[in-house]
C-alpha cells in the first residue's frame, strides 16, 4: 500500500461481472480515462456482496468502498 | 402484579398436572436483588416457584431454541409483548413450530432497569428490593427508599409499542394499554443528533468497555446460528482482540444481523455485564426499517420480512 | 455441391487483426458499410464486429492489382499474412441438406425520380439514416444531415418506398418491416438530438403487428412523433438544401411543409444475382422473386433437401427470421437424424492432475499485448514484482499471451514447472478466460485453478496519461490475483445425464407439428392435450392466406400423429405438477385415466390461445352477428352459404388495440380479406364492405388486399373514437359508419356482420409457475430474448411455439414449432450436460434452516431437504452468490468466488 | 448498511452504490471520477483500521 | 514486622512518595462504578466500596496481550525476523486491593508459575514488578462468601501489606519485604489501633451471611460429582455467554492467535472461556464438550474439584461474588456448590 506525496485514496471497487465489469471493459475499449485509484474486485453479481466484505475493506484501511451492480 | 403471578402459577400447575405440556418456562425469584431468572418448572410443585415481577428482563423465547430439540416436547412459556413477537419471528424462521409452544400471555408491566436503581445509590450495596404497588422499596445496609417504578423503567419498555402479546393461547391478565406513551422514533438512534465527526468517538467510547463476553449475543433469541461469524477463522471476519476495529466490527455486524428481526425486548442490554447500551445500534436499524419498509418485526405471522424478498418498489435512492 | 471461394489475399491463420495494413494502405474508397457516407481503405475488414475478425484486400481498388506497385500493407504486416498470389478456389462439399439464407437487398430508391434521391443530398435511405444514428457510423452517432452536417430540427419519413407500388417499381408486396424501423428511427433520433426534434411519418397503413410493436407505436405517439396518413407524390429542394413536401390531410386540405431531412423507408427486394443463383439451384420463385414456400412447410423450398429461411422466403423482421433459421435447421437435420453424431471428432482431454492439497505453485504470465499494455505499464517491473509474491514459482512476459504459439508454450511451461495455479495479467476475463482455460485443460490442469488480472481494459487503456500510477496499479492487481489464485481449488463440472424424452403441451397445430418433428429427429415425445381431440383452434379455420385447405391438412396431421410410434398422445389430460429441471423433468399428468408421472428432458409449450368474445356491436343479441372464426366454422360446415348472403360487413380490430388489450392480433386483417374474396368468388353479386382502422396485410399478403380491391370489395376506414354502430333491423342488420372522405355517416344494410375479434391468451399462470416461466402483462409467454432466443424461455429446457407466444398466422406457428424442436434437440442431442463448476454449496452443519436463502434465490435453486436444511440444486444454480451474502450463519459458499478467496483479494488490496 | 455505517461515524462519502449496465461506459467513467473525488475530499480513512502495529 | 499507622490526611504525600518509584493504581469511581484506575489525586481513592466491578486480573493477565511480532524478510537467512514484546516498563503498586482478589493471584501463581520449565514469563514478569497493598473488608456485601473459600475479609495470602481503615487513620501491617519497603517511615501502631483492627475484622466475618460447604465435595470422587443428577437443573437456563468467566479473578483460560497483515504479523494472547463451544473445538470437527451441559459443569468442576485435587486443597474460587451479581440468568455459584455438596 504505497502512499506517494500527493494523497492518493485507495478505493475498493466491487464490480458485478456482467454489468459494471462489462462497462469497465467497454470504457477501456473506448479509451475513456479515469483516475487509477480504484482497485477492482470481480464478483459474479451484486447479490454476492455482503456487509462483511465492506467492513473487512475498511479494516484493511481503504479510504472508500464502491459497489456497482 | 401479584394477581398475574398467582394466575401463572395456577395455570402452570394445571397444564403440568394435565400433562398438556412437559415444562413451563417462566421466571423465579432471584438470589440477587432485582434479578428474577428464567426457571423451568417440570412438576406442579415446581410451578409454585414461578413469579411475575418488574424484574423479569430476560427474553424467554431464547430458551425455546437453546435446548436440544428432541429433549422436551410441548412447552408452555410466559410471554409479554416483546417475547411473543420474538416467538412469531422464530416461527417464521422455521426454528420452532407453533404447535410446540403454549403461550401464556401477560401484559408487560414495563420492566425496571436495575442499573438505573443502582445509579441512584452510587457505590452503595443494595441488599433487597421489593415491589409495593406502583413503587419500589429499596433497602441497603443503612438506607431505605421508595422510588416510583415509572422513573426507573427500562428505556425500551418506556417506548414499547406492543405491551400486550401478539399471539397467545391463554391470557394471564387483562390487556393494558398498548404502550407507555413513549415515542419510539424520538428516542431511537440517539447518535443521529451528533455531528458526523463526533459519532465515531461516541461509538468507540461506548463500546471500549466491552470485554467480548458475547452475553448480548447469547441473550438474544435471534442469535441461534451454529457458528457465529465471530467464531469463524477461515476467513476471520472479526478478530478476537480488544482492538478498536475488532470490537467495532463485532457490534456493527451483530446489530446488522438483527435488521428487520429485533423486537426491542432489551434482553441484550440487561445481560451486558458492562452496561453498554447496545440497543443504540438496533434501535437505529429498526428506525430505518420502519421508515423504509413500514414494517415492524414479529407483529404478524404471515407478513414476509422485508429484507428477504425483493419488491420492485423497494426504496433505492441510495443507489446512483 | 460445388462452391467457389473468392480470394481475400490475407492468410486467415496468420492475421491477428492488428490493423497495421489498414493504417498504411494509401487507397481510400466509399465505405459500403456506412452506405458510402464515409471512406474505407482497400485493405479493410467489413465491420468492427466481423467474425472471424480477419482483414481482406479489395482486389478492384487495390493499387497493386490496378497498377502493379505499392505493397504497403505487405511491408508493415507484423505476421506476414499478406499474400497477393491467392486465387479463387473451387470446393466440392459432400452435404445431406442445404439451407439457403441469402437474404434481401435494400431497395435502391433511385427509380423514384420524383423523390430525387440521387441528387438531393438530404434525402437519405433508411439504412443510411441507421448508419448516421449508429455510434460506429460516419459521425459517431451524432445526428447531422449530409449536406452541411448541421443538426436537423425537422425530419420526415416517407413509407412504402419500393413497397406496395407497381408503377415506379415492380414490388406489389409490403416489406413488413419499414413501419416499425421508421418509428424506431424517429424515436431514437428524438433521443439523440439535443433540442426537441420534430419527426413526422407519412404512411398509408401503420403496420405494427408484432409483439409489443403496438405499444411501441402508442409510446411513439405520446413522445410526439407525428403520424400523417398521406402518400407523398414528390419532394422539392429549397435553396439551403432543406426539402419541401406537399401532402393532403385526411380532411382533404393540401399542406406544404419544409423538413431538414427526408428518410425514404425503403422496402426489401431480392437482388437479381440471388434470384439467378436460386434458379440455378432449381428452386421455384414466386412473382416477386421470393422463394415460394407452402404454409404448412414454411421453410421447405420446392426442391427436396433444400431449405430456406429469412427474408429470401418473403419480407420479414428479425424475430421471425431467427425463428425460421432454427426451423430450417430442424428441417435440415430431420432427414439426417439417422447419421447424427457420426462425423463429430471426440476431443481428447488429457487426464487431470490431482493438485488438491499440494503447496500452491502459481505461474504468472504478464502480457504486453503489443503496445496496448507495454505502452503504458512497465511490464518488466510488474514481472519482477510478481516474483516477490508468496507462492509464485514462475513468471514470464510475452508479447501476445493469447496468440496460438504462446498458448502452446504456456502448456509446456505448466508441465515443466509443475504449476498448479495460473495467473494471466492481460485483458478482460469476460472474453479471454475460456481461451486460457482450454489451454489449461489441454495441459492437464483443472480449468478453475485460473485467475486473471485485467491490466489492459481496466488499467493501461484507461490510465494512459499516468504510466507510473498504472504500473503501480498493475502490481496491486497482480498481487490481488495471486492472493486469490493461491486459495482456488479444483472444481468438478457437474455432469447430469439428459432424459432423451420430450413433452409437448397442447395438441393444436403447433403442438402436433412439434411432436412430429421431434419424432422425425428420433426422440420419443408425450403430446398432452386438454381437449378430447387434437387440432385446437385450427379446427375452425377454413383456409390459409395462400388458400390451402386447413381441415384436410389437420386430418392428415392428426393421422400422422396417431400412427407415429414415438409419440404417445394423452387426450383430455392436464398437467398437475412439474418437478425437476432441464434434462430431468418429472411431470405428473392428470387425466380421466388417473394420474401418471412422465419423465422427460425438455418441454415445448404450445397451449395456443382463445378467441375474444366481444360485448359490442350487438354481438350475441342477433344471430347474424358472428365472429370471423364462427363464420369460418359455418363455411366449413356449410351452415353459412355465401350464396344466400347479399351484403356482408366485416369490422376489424374488435377487442384488439384497446387499452385492455394494447396489442394487434396480427392475423384478422388477412383473414377478413380472404373471407371477403371467398364470398365474392361464391357469390359475385354479394356486396362486401370491410370497416378497418389499419389494413395490416403485411408481406406478400398485400397481393390478397390488391385482389380484393380489384374484385370490388369496399374498404372504409373508421376512427377509433367514432366506432361503427350495428343495429338489428328485422332479419337483417343496419350498420352506420362515419366515412372520413365524405365526412358524413354511411348507412349499410347487411345480411351478415363479421367481427374480426382479438385473440386473447389463456393467462395460464398455474402452468407458468409449474415450469417457473414468466408471462408479460397481456398473458403471452415471455421469451428469453425477442431477437436472439425467440422460442426459448429464460428457464433452461423449456421452449414455446404457436399462439401462446403471440398471435400469428399458420405458417409462422409451424415455423415456430420446428424452431422449438431445433432448440430442444440442442439439449437432447448430448447424452449428458456439463454444468459450470462455479455453483454454491451449503455446509449443512452450519445451516439452521431459517429459509432466508431459498426465499432470496432468484433461480429457486435451493430446496429444503427432509430435515429442514438447505441444499443447492446444482443444475439450476447460476452461481450469483446471493444466498452466500444473505445467510447469517455463513453456511453457503460459492465455488470460484469463495469467502476465503474474496477476502484474500481484499486483504491484498 | 449505508445508513448504519453513517450512523456509527464512517463518513457517507466513503461508501457508494450504483447501477451501471455493461453498455454505459461513459456513466462508468463519470461514476469513477465522482467516487474518487468524494473519497479524496474526505482524506485518509481514520476509523475502523485494524492496525497490528499498534500495541494492544 | 510491627504494624504501622498512617493518618488519612497524610495519605496524599504517602502516595506521592510511592508514586516516585511505583505506578500507583487504586479503585476509584469510574462511570458510577468502582473500577481500577491510576491514582491522580489521593482523595479520589475509594474507601467505602464492596469491590471493583471487574477483577484486577487484567493487570497481570490482560485481555489482549501481544507476545511477539514477526516480519517476513526475503534476504534474511531464515526468511523470518522475530522480536519479543518489551517487558513491563516500571514497577507498579495496587493500593486498596481486596484480600479476595489478592488471594486469587496466589491461586493463579500456582498455575502460571510452577517451575522454571513452564513459567509464564509474561505473568511472572508482571507479578514480580507489582506490589499489592490490600484493604481489609469492613462491609462485605451479601454475595460475598470468601470465608468458605480459605479466605476472609482480612486474609493476607498474596498480599505484601494489609491496611485497616480505622476511620481517620489507617493501620498498615507489612507482610513481605516489598510490604515493608512501602510501610517504612511510618510510626508504629498503638495497641488500641491493633485491637480496633482485630475487632473490625471479627465484625466483618460475622456479617458474611452466605456460606458454602465444601466438605462432601472434597470427599466425593471426581466421577461421582461428574455424574451427579443435579447438573441437569443447573445448566438449563445458562446462556453459555462468557460473563462469569471474564469477571472472575481466578479464571485464566486464554487462546493464542497469529494475526498477519501483508508481510508482517503478531502473536496475540486473548482471554477465552470454557463456555464457548469454539474453546474445545477440534480441527476434525469433534468437540469433547459439545453440549451446553458439559461446558457449564466443566466451569464448576474445574474450580471446586479439579484444582483442589491437583493443587492440594487450593480452591479455584475466592468467593468475591462478582459472577453471582453479573450472571444474566442469575446462576448462583453458592447454590450450585451447595447442591454439589448436598
Amino acid at each position: 500500500m504505497s502512499d506517494n506525496s500527493q494523497y492518493q485514496p485507495r478505493i475498493a471497487a466491487f464490480l458485478c461481472n456482467w454489468c459494471s465489469y462489462g462497462a469497465a471493459d467497454l470504457a477501456g475499449v473506448s479509451r475513456l480515462q479515469y483516475p487509477p485509484n480504484i482497485h477492482v474486485i470481480r464478483i459474479p453479481c451484486t447479490g454476492r456482496m455482503s456487509p462483511k466484505f465492506i467492513l473487512q475493506a475498511f479494516r484493511q484501511g481503504v479510504d472508500g468502498v464502491w459497489v456497482s451492480g | 402484579m401479584e394477581a398475574v403471578a398467582q394466575k401463572i402459577r395456577e395455570t402452570a400447575a394445571k397444564l403440568l398436572s394435565e400433562g398438556k405440556v412437559d415444562c413451563v418456562i417462566g421466571y423465579a425469584q432471584g438470589t440477587v436483588p432485582m434479578r428474577d431468572y428464567p426457571y423451568f418448572a417440570y412438576t406442579p410443585e415446581e410451578a409454585q416457584n414461578l413469579t411475575w415481577s418488574p424484574f423479569c428482563c430476560n427474553n424467554l423465547a431464547n430458551f425455546l431454541i437453546r435446548r436440544p430439540k428432541g429433549e422436551i416436547g410441548k412447552v408452555a412459556i410466559v410471554a409479554q409483548g416483546c417475547v411473543s413477537r420474538s416467538i412469531v419471528g422464530l416461527i417464521k424462521e422455521n426454528q420452532i413450530a407453533r404447535e410446540d409452544v403454549y403461550i401464556l400471555g401477560v401484559p408487560s408491566p414495563g420492566m425496571v432497569d436495575r442499573r438505573k436503581v443502582q445509579d441512584r445509590f452510587p457505590l452503595k450495596t443494595i441488599t433487597e428490593v421489593t415491589v409495593d404497588g406502583e413503587d419500589l422499596v429499596v433497602k441497603g445496609k443503612d438506607f431505605e427508599e421508595r422510588i416510583p417504578q415509572k422513573e426507573v423503567r427500562r428505556d425500551n419498555c418506556y417506548t414499547c409499542v406492543q405491551r400486550n402479546p401478539v399471539i397467545v393461547d391463554e391470557m394471564m391478565g387483562e390487556e393494558g394499554p398498548s404502550d407507555w406513551g413513549g415515542n419510539i422514533d424520538a428516542v431511537a438512534a440517539p447518535w443521529e443528533k451528533l455531528e458526523p465527526g463526533e459519532r465515531w468517538e461516541a461509538f468507540i467510547d461506548e463500546v471500549d468497555s466491552c470485554i467480548r463476553c458475547y452475553a448480548c449475543r447469547d441473550a438474544c433469541p435471534l442469535c441461534y446460528c451454529h457458528v457465529c461469524f465471530v467464531d469463524e477463522a477461515m476467513p476471520q471476519w472479526c478478530g478476537k482482540t480488544q482492538d478498536e476495529a475488532d470490537v467495532a466490527t463485532f457490534h456493527i455486524l451483530r446489530a446488522f444481523h438483527c435488521a428487520g428481526r429485533c423486537t426491542d425486548c432489551g434482553a441484550c442490554e440487561s445481560a451486558c455485564p458492562q452496561g453498554i447500551k447496545v440497543r443504540r445500534f438496533t434501535s437505529k436499524i429498526e428506525k430505518d426499517i420502519r421508515e423504509l419498509y413500514d414494517y415492524s418485526p414479529g407483529m404478524d405471522l404471515e407478513a414476509t420480512p422485508p429484507l428477504s424478498v425483493y419488491r420492485p418498489n423497494d426504496p433505492q435512492e441510495f443507489i446512483k | 455441391m460445388k462452391v467457389a471461394e473468392h480470394p481475400r489475399f490475407i492468410d486467415m491463420d496468420k492475421c491477428i487483426a492488428c490493423g497495421a495494413c489498414y493504417d498504411k494502405c494509401p487507397k481510400r474508397i466509399p465505405n459500403e458499410y456506412n452506405e458510402g457516407l464515409d471512406k474505407r481503405k482497400a485493405a479493410y475488414v467489413r465491420y468492427a464486429q466481423a467474425v472471424p475478425l480477419k482483414y481482406s484486400i479489395d482486389k478492384d481498388n487495390c493499387i497493386y492489382f490496378q497498377k502493379g506497385k505499392c505493397r504497403a500493407c505487405q511491408k508493415f504486416c507484423p505476421t506476414g499474412a499478406v499474400d497477393f498470389e491467392m486465387e479463387e478456389q473451387q470446393r466440392e462439399l459432400q452435404v445431406g441438406s442445404v439451407i439457403i439464407s441469402a437474404g434481401f437487398r435494400p431497395f435502391d430508391p433511385s427509380p423514384y425520380v420524383q423523390y430525387a434521391y440521387a441528387n438531393f443530398p438530404n434525402v437519405v435511405t433508411a439504412l443510411e439514416f441507421e448508419r448516421i444514428l449508429a455510434a460506429s457510423g460516419p459521425w459517431l452517432g451524432h445526428l447531422v444531415r449530409p449536406s452541411d452536417e448541421a443538426e436537423p430540427k425537422k425530419v420526415a419519413w416517407i413509407q412504402c418506398v419500393g413497397s406496395r407500388d407497381i408503377n415506379s417499381c415492380d414490388h406489389p408486396y409490403c416489406s413488413a418491416v419499414c413501419c416499425m424501423y421508421a418509428i424506431k428511427e424517429a424515436v431514437i433520433a428524438k433521443e439523440h438530438s439535443k433540442e426537441n426534434l420534430d419527426a413526422a411519418i407519412f404512411y398509408m397503413d401503420m403496420r405494427t403487428f408484432g409483439k409489443d410493436f403496438e405499444r411501441y407505436y402508442d409510446n411513439a405517439k405520446e413522445d410526439g412523433v407525428r403520424f400523417i396518413r398521406s402518400r407523398i407524390h414528390s419532394i422539392n429542394q429549397l435553396a439551403d438544401k432543406s426539402l419541401q413536401i406537399e401532402y393532403a390531410t385526411e380532411d382533404g386540405r393540401a399542406m406544404l411543409e419544409e423538413f431538414d431531412m427526408v428518410v425514404l423507408s425503403q422496402g426489401l427486394e431480392i437482388s437479381p444475382e440471388t434470384a439467378a443463383m436460386c434458379r440455378q439451384l432449381g428452386l421455384e420463385l414466386n412473382s416477386s422473386s421470393f422463394i415460394d414456400t407452402a404454409s404448412f412447410t414454411p421453410v421447405a423450398s420446392s426442391r427436396p433437401g433444400v431449405y430456406v429461411c429469412g427474408a429470401l422466403a418473403g419480407p420479414k423482421d428479425i424475430p421471425l427470421s431467427v425463428m425460421e433459421a432454427s426451423a430450417a435447421a430442424c428441417a435440415a437435420a430431420g432427414n439426417l437424424s439417422s447419421a447424427r453424431g457420426s462425423m463429430t471428432k471426440e476431443q481428447v482431454i488429457p487426464e487431470q492432475r490431482a493438485v488438491a492439497g499440494d503447496q500452491p505453485k502459481v505461474g504468472v504470465f504478464v502480457c504486453s499485448c503489443g503496445i496496448n499494455i507495454a505502452g503504458v505499464v512497465n511490464v518488466d517491473e510488474v514481472a519482477e514484482y510478481a516474483k516477490t509474491l508468496p507462492y509464485v514459482s514462475y513468471v514470464e512476459n510475452n508479447l501476445f499471451t493469447c496468440s496460438q504459439d504462446t498458448q502452446d508454450k504456456m502448456a509446456e511451461v505448466i508441465d515443466e514447472q509443475g504449476l498448479n495455479r495460473v495467473v494471466v495479467a492481460a485483458c478482460t476475463p469476460r472474453t479471454h478466460e475460456p481461451l486460457f482455460q482450454e489451454t489449461m485443460v489441454g495441459a492437464g490442469l483443472n480449468k478453475y485453478l485460473f485467475e486473471m488480472a485485467n491490466i489492459r481494459n481496466q488499467d493501461s487503456w484507461v490510465h494512459s496519461d499516468q504510466p507510473e500510477m498504472a504500473t503501480e496499479k498493475a502490481k496491486d492487481l497482480v498481487r490481488m490475483a495471486v492472493a486469490k489464485a493461491a486459495l482456488l481449488s479444483p472444481l468438478q463440472e457437474v455432469q447430469l445425464e439428459v432424459d432423451p424424452g420430450a413433452m409437448v403441451i397442447g395438441g393444436g397445430l403447433a403442438g402436433m407439428n412439434a411432436a412430429l418433428e421431434l419424432a422425425k429427429q428420433g426422440y420419443s415425445c408425450h403430446l398432452v392435450e386438454r381437449d378430447n381431440a387434437l387440432g385446437g383452434n385450427a379446427r375452425s379455420l377454413r383456409a390459409t392466406a395462400k388458400g390451402e385447405d386447413v381441415a384436410s391438412y389437420l386430418v392428415e396431421l392428426s393421422q400422422k400423429v396417431e400412427e407415429e410410434p414415438l409419440i404417445t398422445t394423452h387426450l383430455g389430460t392436464v398437467i398437475k405438477d412439474v418437478d425437476g429441471f432441464v434434462g430431468n423433468f418429472k411431470t405428473t399428468l392428470a387425466g380421466d385415466s388417473g394420474e401418471e408421472v412422465v419423465e422427460h428432458g425438455v418441454a415445448v409449450i404450445a397451449t395456443g390461445a382463445s378467441e375474444y368474445k366481444p360485448n359490442e356491436y350487438a354481438y350475441g343479441s342477433h344471430p347474424k352477428v358472428m365472429t370471423h372464426l364462427e363464420i369460418d366454422d359455418g363455411l366449413v360446415s356449410g351452415e353459412v352459404d355465401p350464396k344466400q348472403v347479399n351484403s356482408l360487413v366485416l369490422i376489424q380490430c374488435v377487442g384488439s388495440r384497446e387499452p385492455e388489450r394494447p396489442y394487434c392480433s396480427k392475423v384478422c386483417c388477412t383473414h377478413s380479406v380472404e373471407t371477403a374474396l371467398h364470398f365474392k368468388e361464391e357469390n359475385p353479386e354479394c356486396q362486401v364492405v370491410i370497416l378497418y382502422r389499419d389494413i395490416r396485410t403485411f408481406g406478400e399478403r398485400e397481393l390478397l388486399y390488391k385482389e380484393a380491391r380489384s374484385k370490388g370489395v369496399l374498404f372504409v376506414r373508421y376512427d377509433v373514437d367514432q366506432k361503427p354502430v350495428v343495429e338489428a333491423d328485422g332479419e337483417g342488420l343496419k350498420v352506420t359508419v362515419r366515412d372520413h372522405i365524405l365526412g358524413r355517416d354511411l348507412l349499410i344494410d347487411a345480411d351478415m356482420v363479421g367481427l374480426a375479434t382479438a385473440i386473447t391468451s389463456h393467462k395460464a399462470t398455474d402452468l407458468a409457475q409449474m415450469f417457473k416461466v414468466s408471462m408479460d402483462e397481456d398473458g403471452w409467454f415471455l421469451e428469453a430474448h425477442q431477437k436472439l432466443r425467440p422460442v426459448d424461455f429464460a428457464t433452461d429446457g423449456v421452449f414455446m411455439a404457436g399462439l401462446c407466444h403471440y398471435p400469428k398466422p399458420i405458417e409462422e406457428a409451424v415455423a415456430q414449432a420446428q424452431a422449438a424442436v431445433a432448440r430442444a434437440v440442442t439439449v437432447l442431442s448430448s447424452k449428458e450436460m456439463m454444468l459450470p463448476g462455479t455453483v454454491a454449496v451449503i455446509d449443512q452443519s452450519k445451516c439452521v434452516g431459517c429459509g432466508v436463502c431459498w426465499t432470496v434465490c432468484p433461480y429457486q435453486a435451493i430446496d429444503e431437504d427432509e430435515n429442514g436444511l438447505a441444499v443447492v440444486n446444482e443444475a439450476l444454480c447460476k452461481g450469483c452468490g446471493t444466498c452466500v451474502a444473505s445467510c447469517r450463519s455463513g453456511a453457503p459458499n460459492l465455488r470460484g468466488f469463495t469467502n476465503q478467496g474474496v477476502m484474500a483479494q481484499i486483504m491484498a488490496l | 448498511m449505508k445508513s448504519l455505517l453513517e450512523y456509527v461515524g464512517i463518513e457517507p462519502g466513503r461508501l457508494h452504490f450504483s447501477w451501471i449496465s455493461s453498455a454505459e461506459a461513459t456513466k462508468f467513467q463519470e461514476t469513477v471520477v465522482e467516487v474518487t473525488e468524494s473519497v479524496k475530499a474526505l482524506g485518509p480513512a481514520k476509523h475502523m483500521i485494524k492496525d497490528i502495529r499498534k500495541v494492544a | 514486622m510491627a504494624d504501622k499507622i498512617l493518618a488519612k490526611d497524610k495519605l496524599g504525600d504517602f502516595l506521592g512518595k510511592l508514586q516516585a518509584d511505583y505506578e500507583v493504581y487504586a479503585p476509584q469511581e469510574v462511570e458510577g462504578k468502582p473500577q481500577w484506575a491510576p491514582v491522580e489525586e489521593s482523595d479520589k481513592v475509594l474507601w467505602d466500596f464492596s469491590n471493583t466491578h471487574t477483577s484486577p486480573k487484567d493487570f497481570f493477565f490482560p485481555q489482549t496481550e501481544i507476545m511477539m511480532r514477526f516480519k517476513n524478510v526475503q534476504d534474511h537467512e531464515n526468511g523470518m525476523v522475530m522480536e519479543a514484546e518489551p517487558p513491563l516498563a516500571n514497577k507498579r503498586l495496587l493500593f486498596n486491593i481486596r484480600p479476595c482478589d489478592a488471594k486469587a493471584f496466589q491461586v493463579l501463581d500456582l498455575i502460571f508459575v510452577q517451575d522454571e520449565m513452564t513459567n509464564d514469563l509474561f505473568w511472572k514478569d508482571k507479578r514480580d514488578k507489582t506490589t499489592l497493598v490490600g484493604l481489609a473488608c469492613s462491609d462485605p456485601c451479601p454475595s460475598c462468601f470468601c470465608t468458605s473459600m480459605n479466605c476472609g475479609p482480612a486474609s493476607t495470602t498474596g498480599l505484601d501489606a494489609l491496611v485497616f481503615d480505622l476511620g481517620d487513620k489507617l493501620l498498615v501491617r507489612a507482610l513481605t519485604e516489598k510490604g515493608e519497603a512501602v510501610a517504612e517511615g511510618l510510626d508504629d501502631a498503638a495497641e488500641a489501633d491493633q485491637a480496633a483492627a482485630e475487632e473490625q475484622t471479627k465484625a466483618a466475618e460475622a456479617q458474611i451471611s452466605s456460606s458454602v460447604g465444601m466438605d462432601k465435595v472434597n470427599e466425593r470422587s471426581v466421577m461421582e460429582l461428574y455424574e451427579a443428577g443435579m447438573w441437569d437443573r443447573v445448566y438449563e437456563n445458562c446462556l453459555n455467554c462468557g460473563t462469569c468467566t471474564y469477571v472472575c479473578p481466578t479464571c485464566h483460560c486464554f487462546d493464542i492467535q497469529d494475526e498477519t497483515q501483508g508481510e508482517s504479523g503478531r502473536r496475540v494472547r486473548n482471554w477465552d472461556n470454557c463456555m464457548s463451544w469454539l474453546f474445545t473445538m477440534h480441527g476434525t470437527g469433534h468437540n469433547p464438550r459439545g453440549a451446553k451441559k458439559d461446558r457449564v459443569r466443566q466451569r464448576f468442576m474445574h474450580k471446586f474439584k479439579y484444582i483442589p485435587v491437583k493443587r492440594d486443597g487450593e480452591i479455584g474460587c475466592v468467593g468475591c461474588g462478582r459472577c453471582v451479581l453479573l450472571c444474566p440468568v442469575n446462576i448462583d455459584v453458592r447454590r450450585v456448590v451447595n447442591d454439589m455438596n448436598a
